[in-house]
């Protein structure tokens, strides 16, 4: 889920922004050291990125918004590790503000930080733990895909929240406003995402 | 899925003025949206947005209203976050009548606004080789045109795709739309890597090594253009703090 | 009197930002014929396609279905393109599925049909495109010309009264593009009513019994192949030349047919 | 005595999981000549040309540049793809830049080229092709046909000795293939040697000095084109038909040119 373009504060879009610029530069650091290793890798990963911005940009059907990241910066986690997402999930991030005004421009680094960030990193770390428990590759991958996109939805709600705290009852409570709206859009989201995930696996294995 | 933003920026009457004075004008007037109370602050910077776009970039009145509106929803279901509280007596609403929510989606569209400008005037591959040109590193300046350059490629397939399952009937109840999606997801995942692949084979042909050097246009800067674009934004500043 | 089966009038389109695509064009398609539309490349010959089966909406003007605007409602979409069915010019965007039979029976299935009945189907169409041998086979092993015959059955499986196809022969070589015109000679013999792009003259000529030129997004004139394409006037002013076996006198359909063979 | 410029010898080579691509084809390109590579869509003709470019290596053969051998390190491969230039089928696979001359640079610039060097290089390819108009233009908005031509204004750059160019014609229309038929003619006139691939054995006809008709991976027979092309018996065999022109009786290349231009 994107905050749009000056809703936040500016203390936090700026704080944010720093919180972004490590992510990025490791990302950036670790795309220099796969660049050297194999130089052919560039164009595979600026691939991968065409593709998360094309499937950011596919409206899922019968839902109000648009496919997120996780199955896109997902699956880069998955062939090149979740560090370099941050600097590919970045630079989408950047041109679906310019493209298609989804997110913008000092809302970038929050947003970073929930879908190139926190969401590749879930669903990853889920990947992996479904493979080491010997899940079925759809049901791991499926679940990794949907509780990406839920913690990328928990984390934009948590930004919320900071930004307006609840004059009566605080972050709390305001999170509890944010997460609630937002559920009514971001939970089917989630759901319809795992399911096309399956899909998506299923036809694959079958090539 | 319309790229709209891209088209008008290719075909805007802004489109050859550097790109320093278009960030310049758009940047600072987006510093000013964020930094200044939004009455007069953000009213003062929609107003300045909206001739420029209009009047300045000549962009079409129906183009520039179906922009602006598109993130509304996102305005106004977060704003309804703030218009209600959460007490003890469970939810109301808000003290202020809605004062903050109002303020929010004020400064928002003017933010939004800023953005929309420097979108609808700048193709986004200028703002990428101005990165450069301030000192972003080039694998990632490169890495970024690549990306563009894909992301056309794949969205062309991606939109073929889609009429080509429209016109078999799919895309019609959840379930189909489902499997829809799954299918040109599938379809387009290994396409995306098999044109890496044969990029990377027609780039060879012409000397690929790793590095992408590109000869970009230069442009010359309107110091005519800057000084008005400083001048304006100074008032817009002085008229924010004087007012508030 | 040969009814009219599509019909489009006065259409007006642009991309946003972009100039005009369709510019007030009009055509119509008569029952059990086959009709070229001719233009150069760029001319707006796909996204005509596109509003004749209803994805893409005009700005101005309306489609027809035999004779009343079907309306762009869920279920007036589907109607409508159950009747019309749409070959795109590039086989890989509408091959998808794993398997052929699997990817044909796509648009029977989602007809509704039974898997039995979606099976016949499949069956039937891979048939008439004389690929019943590669059912089974997996879709990105196919060579481009089996791929486009995949691509027209699984338009055929859902039994179309007109089958729109976006230049149809492109990129095949000519044992390939004689197959297929083989099998589109059998459909229109079948009856079902054609509707092929292309800008090539003598595929036109050979080929189709009424011709469209078309030309910055307007019908420049509808008619007879050979007459509108004896029309060198006509045919300079659309940016094409005269078919060359119009030039060499061949008048005759089978002759014309077996010559572009030839060519 | 007509120099060889680059030759082919006895070249092998698989896809993995694949039949034989080649198989102990034999290719002799003379300096300053236009050959035509003719055969079917699938005989590996694309293969041969990653081959002539040093893309791939084959299992077993060679090929020389100049009578030798270059290698494949790192250096070789760069002076060898300075000399042959290659021009792929699909401009999406060689256009990577956001505007034209960004895209058309980048050869030069890999020369080694300075930036004024390689803005001359961009300025004279994009004259050549006739394209100087679309320098600043977005890539992803050009037509097929213009993409085409950056694509071939991206090879001319580095100025070539000799361009492959796989099916150069495919997907224009009359007035795009016409426009870089010209385009090849200057080329040709202007020293480059000039090889291509088509299925098309008119333009191979009006076109080329040279053919060699390519079947099953290997090379049936290469002479001069209306010799070969005349062969029925050879023709046929590589699954071809005889040129209309040559039918025609049209045995002069102005005349060909010409007539194939009307087609």
């Amino acid at each position: 889920m994107h905050i749009m373009e000056g809703f936040l504060p500016a203390a936090h879009a700026v704080a944010w922004s720093c919180v972004a610029v490590p992510f990025v530069a490791a990302g950036a650091w670790k795309l220099k050291k796969i660049v050297v290793e194999r130089p052919e890798a560039r164009l595979q990963l600026a691939a991968a990125g065409g593709f998360a911005f094309v499937l950011s940009a596919l409206k899922l059907p019968s839902v109000t918004g648009s496919c997120s990241h996780p199955t896109g910066t997902g699956l880069g986690a998955v062939l090149f590790g979740p560090s370099v997402m941050a600097l590919l999930g970045s630079i989408v991030l950047l041109f679906q503000a310019l493209l298609l005004a989804h997110g913008g421009l000092t809302t970038l680094g929050a947003n970073i930080v929930s879908m190139a960030v926190v969401g590749p990193w879930v669903a990853y770390g889920l990947w992996r733990a479904s493979t080491a428990l010997g899940l079925p590759m759809a049901v791991g991958i499926a679940l990794a895909a949907t509780l990406g996109d839920l913690a990328t939805y928990v984390v934009t709600s948590a930004q919320l929240a900071l930004a307006f705290p609840d004059p009566v009852s605080g972050f709390v409570g305001a999170f509890g406003k944010f997460a609630g709206i937002f559920a009514l859009t971001q939970v089917p989201l989630a759901i319809a995402e795992g399911l096309v995930t399956v899909v998506v696996i299923n036809a694959l294995v079958g090539r | 899925m319309s790229l709209a933003i891209d088209r008008l920026a290719q075909s805007s009457r802004w489109r050859r003025r550097s790109t320093t004075e278009k960030a310049v004008l758009a940047l600072g007037l987006l510093a000013l949206a964020l930094a200044l109370p939004p009455w007069p602050g953000a009213v003062l910077v929609l107003l300045v947005t909206w001739t420029a776009a209009l009047a300045g970039a000549r962009i079409g009145w129906r183009d520039w209203l179906r922009l602006v509106a598109a993130p509304l929803g996102f305005a106004l279901t977060g704003a309804a976050a703030l218009a209600v509280e959460i007490g003890p007596d469970g939810v109301a609403l808000a003290r202020d009548g809605g004062r903050a929510a109002l303020s929010v989606i004020l400064r928002a569209a003017a933010a939004l606004s800023c953005l929309l400008l420097l979108a609808v005037t700048t193709p986004a591959p200028d703002l990428v080789r101005g990165a450069r040109r301030l000192g972003l590193s080039p694998e990632i300046t490169e890495m970024a045109l690549l990306i563009w350059r894909f992301l056309f490629l794949l969205l062309e397939s991606a939109i073929a795709i889609r009429h080509a399952q429209e016109a078999r009937l799919g895309w019609r109840g959840f379930r189909r739309s489902i499997r829809s999606l799954g299918l040109l997801v599938a379809l387009l995942l290994p396409r995306a890597l098999d044109r890496a692949r044969r990029l990377e084979t027609g780039l060879a042909a012409r000397g690929f090594d790793g590095s992408l050097p590109m000869l970009s246009p230069r442009q010359t800067v309107s110091t005519y253009f800057i000084a008005a674009t400083l001048g304006l934004q100074a008032a817009v500043l002085g008229v924010g703090l004087w007012w508030s | 009197m040969v009814e009219l089966s599509l019909e489009a009038c006065g259409l007006v389109f642009s991309w946003p930002g972009g100039g005009r695509a369709l510019d007030g064009l009009d055509l119509a398609v008569r029952r059990g014929r086959r009709l070229a539309v001719l233009g150069p490349n760029g001319a707006g010959k796909s996204t005509l396609l596109l509003h004749l089966n209803g994805t893409l909406r005009p700005e101005a003007g309306e489609v027809r279905v035999d004779g009343a605007a079907p309306g762009y409602g869920r279920a007036a979409l589907a109607g409508w393109r159950k009747r019309v069915g749409l070959v795109m010019q590039d086989p890989d965007d509408q091959v998808f599925a794993a398997t052929v039979a699997e990817d044909v029976s796509f648009g029977p299935l989602n007809l509704g049909l039974s898997e039995a009945e979606a099976a016949m189907r499949v069956a039937e169409a891979l048939d008439a495109l004389g690929i019943a041998d590669l059912a089974e086979r997996a879709t990105h092993h196919l060579s481009f010309g089996q791929k486009k015959r995949v691509a027209i059955a699984g338009a055929l499986a859902m039994r179309p009264e007109v089958l729109l196809l976006d230049e149809p022969l492109a990129g095949l070589d000519h044992r390939g593009g004689m197959l297929l015109q083989g099998v589109l000679a059998r459909l229109a013999e079948a009856g079902t009513t054609l509707v092929l792009t292309t800008h090539d003259v003598d595929l036109a000529y050979a080929f189709a019994d009424e011709v469209a030129l078309f030309s910055n997004g307007r019908t420049l004139r509808q008619g007879e192949a050979a007459a509108v394409l004896g029309d060198r006037a006509l045919t300079e002013a659309a940016g094409l030349e005269t078919p060359l076996l119009l030039e060499l006198g061949v008048r005759d359909r089978a002759e014309a047919l077996a010559r572009f063979g030839r060519r």
